[in-house]
């Protein structure tokens, strides 16, 4: 029976094992999108081990929960929800990291307000959802526009209700991303509402896994081996977006083929840092952020890293999509 | 003696209410579309916020023809079925067993209590460690919600059985098993046909809960995709669809209520 | 038993008590034409005609199943959902004391007693009628605390006290005692007097009829097949033989014949052999001072 | 009216039928010593003395409220959650017919009936049961759908169709007419004739104690008070000057005391008031042919 | 006539539960709680799955001194019993309305049918377009869910009086108003404490989804918070005052309907 280690247990020192993963080696890979990937690139075929499951799980709590419930071995997300694992004592680490220079997430705002900049926040409703990327967003934007969170009325509301809240203008401001974006703005744009661009990222997009996984040799030969058929599938992603497009988008998720082309261009080009230095620095801004808040106590980011697949992935893809950090 | 005023009619006022109409239960939610339809066509309702029942209408086309509302209705029902089946028995094991014996009683009633107290968000987690994240938990824990319904129901009528019928038994020297089939399963069936209806619905409210997690199908995913992705016409293709379930499972429960509880003359004839 | 069917029917025209001496002329209190009333396809009341005049009393026979609660129900216009046919003319104010003594279980004695009236003084006539009926003291208890015969009478209490125009009573007194019956045969008889409803009391109780009624209605195959002017006076005493005449008759109507057994009706030697027969009707003697001139308000071929 | 109180108490030792022959050897069918029930601090059975033998036929009188039911439920062993205190024996299998007729609602008229019997042929015995209580063809209605008696023969049914060692019946005949109420004491004298079961039935009706009891007893201030043998031949005469006795101690022990009203007893001219006078009992007259010795298993004070 | 075997006992064994012993309901949570802290103790318990009930009390008696659980629960306590208040007024009337009167029924009950089965996720948008963020939503969302826990029940129990004490209310020339109280309500009491029930802790479970949206405390929140923040010992202790508020609710509603009920008689005794 695997047995879970604390989370400030010594991270895993043992260099890496080289070879192929054992044979008989099972993961279970809550990364939606790879499985959708590999299968329609082909890239599948390259598996060496088997997947004993690709759980549909995104929210971080709910990962949290599988990791618990060794229901899940390998799973992607975004920054906060490791720290969030971490300030619980839940014991998981970073083993791949894919940045994302370009803001996901746009201000709009609620109609008949007078709000164009980050600045005119001041004094405004802002729909806030504490340990969602959103939220993180939002405590990032008023640090950059020089405000502190009692300069503004943060109002706390699932990510979900926030074009409800537009809509019914209870809030002054709120993140949404594509498609919901496009949507508020063409509806609503005629009433005033309008997008307010900032520049702040959501940066990382991750795979990590339970610790007591990555002290499994086995294991951690199969998850460096899936590291870079995952980079491979994002890139193949970016690269054939229209039948992307249509498979994710249009087939799996139900949203139509005009909306799933509006988030893609939401993103930028995939990027793969060889070094993670400038990865490990943000989600330490992250953390304190979070800690300042009060919302978890102080996490050192260092820990939150599996050092030894750094740049494992950006090595996989051709030279465009590596960045040195 | 005052004057003796004869009426000429052959029965008196009701107290009670008159005779039925067929399908008359569905003037309520007819009315509530007609309401939304002419709303929405005197432009009286923003279709920005609610959808007119037309391009509602248009978007299930178009969920029907590409297959994905069925394929999603279908699953669910299985989800929804099987965790009813198990619920419904759950229930109905753990009512005759408080019911009958106290030792029973302080052993489920309380603990019963306190379940139907926790709320299921708080509770996924706990099940999720024990059961995973597969079938398994999510049939579990529309159950689990299932059972309760069921239970509280059954077990309040059970518990309400007459005496006079309990005696009736004692004095017939009736063994527990015949008891139990003849006095106080039929005798807690008003009561359970009412959880069953509440358990029902419980089971499709459970979906949205259960297919949160780790699914890519069925009725509470597709919901909580298109509210994820803020498609509010598809929403509302689901809520109609969760009505349409509801009251259609109400109904049917009730037409097998009518025909179980034949013998009842009450007040609704 | 059709042989009987309209056979005895006898007229009144010579008013026992006052109160019907307008009878002609005055409204009757009650009239049925033609009342049908049937239980999925079977004919319970067959065209029943039935006039009772303002402050008669009535005492209603039949066999059990004979339809007798069915008829107090339609004229006290209860039967909503059964099917049926006929006219019906009742006054505004009727009381039904009904077969079992329905006392409403979350409702304590005086409380279920008082259902029926209003306004200040109800409490205490409840009271009053409670303590009339034997059930003083026992105001506040709840119905399953009473005994079957106090349950009756609490039940009618409750018809009493409403002082109706109509009092319609489904067997009354047949949880009763001897000695309770009389008592309460004695308070009937005085709110009789004081208020003169018209009362169609069901009875099984061949004697309780003869000593109570002006008049006595057999029913039988959905028809009044019996109808019986009793004319005694007020104060009857059952060894008058008259009163034993009227009751071998009824018995004998009832399907009830003991030829040798009582021993002032045929003073035959015959052995009584148990059980009785029953079954087989013969032509009861009829009433000696039975009139011979019919009047239309009370044949049931009306 | 504690005078009675034991006074009239009559033994048996010449046994009416056979049955109770051995009645001294074998032990009593019903034993209750010092048998207390209350309700609410009120003692309804105070320290009831009571010994059936097997196969004799008892009936048991009283006033209403006198606590006849409640005698028959402790008998039954029925009465969980009721303050009292006493011994009793009982046989294992007893019937209980209650005051109400209590049918199941939720089951058609032949499964109540047969409720309390098993084994292969059940239903057809059930069936035959009811035809002899004349519901043959209502077997699938559902008890909503009988009338009061029909409701009454139903339950009857049921409790005869179990073939009890001890038959306790509350009231069985209450609700019938005088014919159903012939054949249906012909249908009970019958049974018991085929199984000699202990029976304690509970009436109201004088009548019917003296016709078909071996003994009677009368109920009064929770104990019995009257306990009379009844020294007839197996078929009864009502016209038997001796019956008649036997019905007139018993209606006065009831406290109904008419001197004048009955012809054939004491033939006194005087008119009948009524309502007759009730109340203040007198002493009965005691039956002609009363034993003089007692014997100790019929003496409430055993 | 087979041999009379005579037994010497009062009564016969009963077919229905035995005496009620005083807090006898509290055995089944109470031995939860001790499998748990046994569970626990033995180390069968991995502490990170499910915390022990020692630091499970500790963080409690944490939250208690610096005051964010009575604060929350206070706070949440106002808006649940104001949920439930108007909750269990519209599902009395709205029962009354429908139980007697045929239009009534139609109007309302297929109406309260969909209603019921639509999820309250799935409303919450249109309860914010319509009401907003603030108090007044929260309120009216727990109301609407208690309000169809009491209409159910009670709705049930009213349509299913015994039709005889109907026909003795119209014997009795009863005026309408007199029958709502002395047959109707008093015969929809059984019902109605069910629905209550229900009702009560359906006003808790909404705290749940309605303290989401803009609040700042209630033990929703803070259920909510810890359950994003994957907090299981928070999330435990608000279990455990759930649990400990459902069951001492459900035992005060209990002990009301005990009282009010006292007249009937049932095989619970
Ligand atoms: N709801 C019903 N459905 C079917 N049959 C019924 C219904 N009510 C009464 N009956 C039948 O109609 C007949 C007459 O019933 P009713 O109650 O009027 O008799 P009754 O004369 O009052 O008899 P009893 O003296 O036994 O009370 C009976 O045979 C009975 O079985
Ligand atoms: N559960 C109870 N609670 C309180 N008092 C009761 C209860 N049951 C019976 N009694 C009272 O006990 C007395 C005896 O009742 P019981 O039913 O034995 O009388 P009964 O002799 O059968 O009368 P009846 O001939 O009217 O049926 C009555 O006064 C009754 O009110
Ligand atoms: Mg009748
Ligand atoms: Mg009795």
């Amino acid at each position: 029976a695997r047995t879970t280690t604390a989370a400030d247990a010594a991270l895993p020192t043992r260099a890496l094992p080289s070879g192929a993963p054992p044979p008989g080696t099972r993961l279970s890979i809550a990364v939606h999108t790879s499985q959708l990937q590999l299968a329609d690139s082909g890239l599948d075929a390259k598996l060496p081990f088997t997947v004993s499951g690709w759980p549909n799980l995104s929210a971080g709590p709910d990962v949290i929960q599988g990791f618990r419930a060794h229901s899940v071995d390998l799973a992607n997300n975004a920054g906060i929800p490791p720290i969030q694992a971490q300030a619980i004592g839940v014991g998981a680490r970073i083993v791949a990291v894919q940045s994302r220079n370009h803001p996901l997430y746009t201000f709009a705002t609620a109609p008949g307000t007078d709000i164009a900049r980050a600045e005119d926040f001041r004094g405004k409703k802002i729909a806030f959802s504490q340990g969602q990327a959103q939220g993180v967003v939002v405590l990032r934007a008023l640090k950059e526009a020089g405000l502190r969170t009692s300069d503004v009325k943060l109002v706390a509301l699932p990510s979900t209700q926030f074009l409800t809240a537009l809509q019914a203008r209870q809030v002054d401001v709120a993140p949404l991303a594509e498609p919901v974006l496009t949507k508020y703005l063409t509806q609503y744009g005629k009433d005033g509402a309008r997008g307010v661009h900032t520049d702040v990222v959501d940066l990382l997009s991750i795979l990590w896994a339970p610790v007591e996984v990555l002290e499994d040799d086995a294991k951690a030969a199969a998850i460096r081996s899936f590291v870079p058929l995952w980079a491979q599938g994002v890139v193949w992603a970016w690269e054939h977006a229209d039948a992307w497009i249509q498979a994710y988008y249009v087939k799996d998720q139900g949203v139509s083929a005009d909306d799933g082309r509006r988030i893609t261009a939401s993103l930028d080009q995939p990027q793969f840092p060889l070094s993670w230095d400038r990865a490990i620095a943000w989600e330490q801004q992250t953390a304190d952020l979070l800690a300042e808040g009060g919302f978890v106590p102080k996490v050192k980011a260092e820990a939150l890293f599996d050092r030894r697949f750094e740049g494992l992935a950006a090595r996989s893809v051709p030279q465009k999509y590596r960045v040195a950090s | 003696m005052t004057e003796a005023l004869s009426r000429p009619r052959g029965t008196r006022r009701r107290l009670g209410p008159g005779r039925a109409v067929p399908f008359g239960r569905l003037l309520g939610p007819l009315l509530l579309v007609a309401v939304w339809w002419a709303a929405s066509a005197l432009h009286y309702l923003d279709p920005r916020i609610l959808t007119g029942p037309g391009s509602v209408a248009a978007t299930a086309a178009d969920l029907v023809r590409d297959g994905r509302l069925q394929d999603n209705v279908l699953i669910s029902l299985q989800r929804a079925g099987l965790g009813l089946l198990f619920g419904v028995l759950a229930g109905v094991v753990l009512a005759v067993a408080a019911g009958l014996s106290r030792f029973g009683e302080y052993l489920v009633d309380g603990t019963l209590q306190v379940k139907r107290a926790i709320p299921s968000l708080a509770m996924l987690p706990l099940l999720i460690l024990w059961l995973g994240i597969g079938e398994q938990m999510k049939v579990t824990v529309i159950a689990l919600g299932v059972a309760v319904s069921v239970y509280v129901n059954t077990y309040a009528s059970l518990t309400g059985i007459d005496s006079r019928y309990v005696e009736l038994a004692e004095s017939l020297d009736l063994s527990r098993w015949r008891f139990v089939r003849t006095v106080v399963v039929p005798g807690s069936l008003p009561g359970f046909f009412v959880g069953l209806r509440l358990g029902v619905t419980a089971s499709w409210l459970g979906l949205i809960v259960v297919e949160q997690i780790n699914s890519t199908s069925g009725i509470g995913y597709m919901m909580f995709q298109a509210q994820q992705y803020a498609q509010s016409d598809v929403i509302i293709v689901g809520l109609v669809a969760y009505g349409i379930f509801g009251f259609a499972s109400d109904a049917a429960v009730r037409a097998v209520e009518r025909r179980v509880l034949s013998w009842r003359r009450t007040l609704a004839g | 038993m059709a042989p009987y069917a309209g056979g005895l029917t006898a007229s009144r025209d010579v008013p026992v008590h006052d109160a019907p001496a307008t009878a002609a002329a005055a409204p009757p209190a009650v009239r049925t034409t033609g009342l049908v009333r049937s239980f999925g396809g079977r004919d319970v009341l067959r065209g029943l005609d039935l006039t009772l005049a303002r402050g008669e009393f009535t005492v209603l026979l039949g066999r059990s199943g004979s339809g007798k609660s069915t008829l107090l129900r339609a004229v006290a216009r209860l039967d909503h959902g059964v099917a049926g046919s006929g006219g019906l003319a009742v006054p505004d104010r009727v009381s039904l004391s009904f077969q079992d003594s329905r006392l409403l279980p979350w409702l304590r004695i005086l409380d279920n007693v008082v259902l029926g009236i209003r306004g200040p003084g109800a409490r205490e006539r409840g009271a009053t009628a409670l303590a009339e009926v034997g059930l003083a003291g026992r105001e506040r208890s709840w119905p399953h605390e009473l005994s079957g015969g106090e349950q009756q009478r609490a039940a009618l209490a409750r018809a009493l006290v409403r002082d109706p125009e109509l009092l319609l009573a489904d067997e009354p007194f047949g949880a009763l005692d001897a000695l309770t019956r009389i008592k309460m045969h004695g308070l009937l008889r005085e709110l009789y007097e004081r208020h003169r409803p018209a009362v169609l009391l069901v009875t099984h109780d061949v004697d309780e009829a003869v000593e109570l009624a002006d008049r006595v209605l057999v029913l039988e195959d959905g028809r009044i097949a019996v109808d019986l002017a009793v004319r005694l006076p007020v104060r009857r005493s059952r060894r008058d033989p008259r009163f034993q005449e009227y009751r071998d008759t009824l018995l004998a109507a009832l399907g009830v014949t003991e030829p040798g057994d009582r021993p002032h009706v045929h003073g035959g030697p015959t052995e009584h052999a148990a059980p009785p027969p029953y079954g087989d009707p013969v032509h009861p003697p009829q009433p000696t001072d039975r009139p011979d001139e019919e009047k239309d308000s009370h044949d049931p071929r009306d």
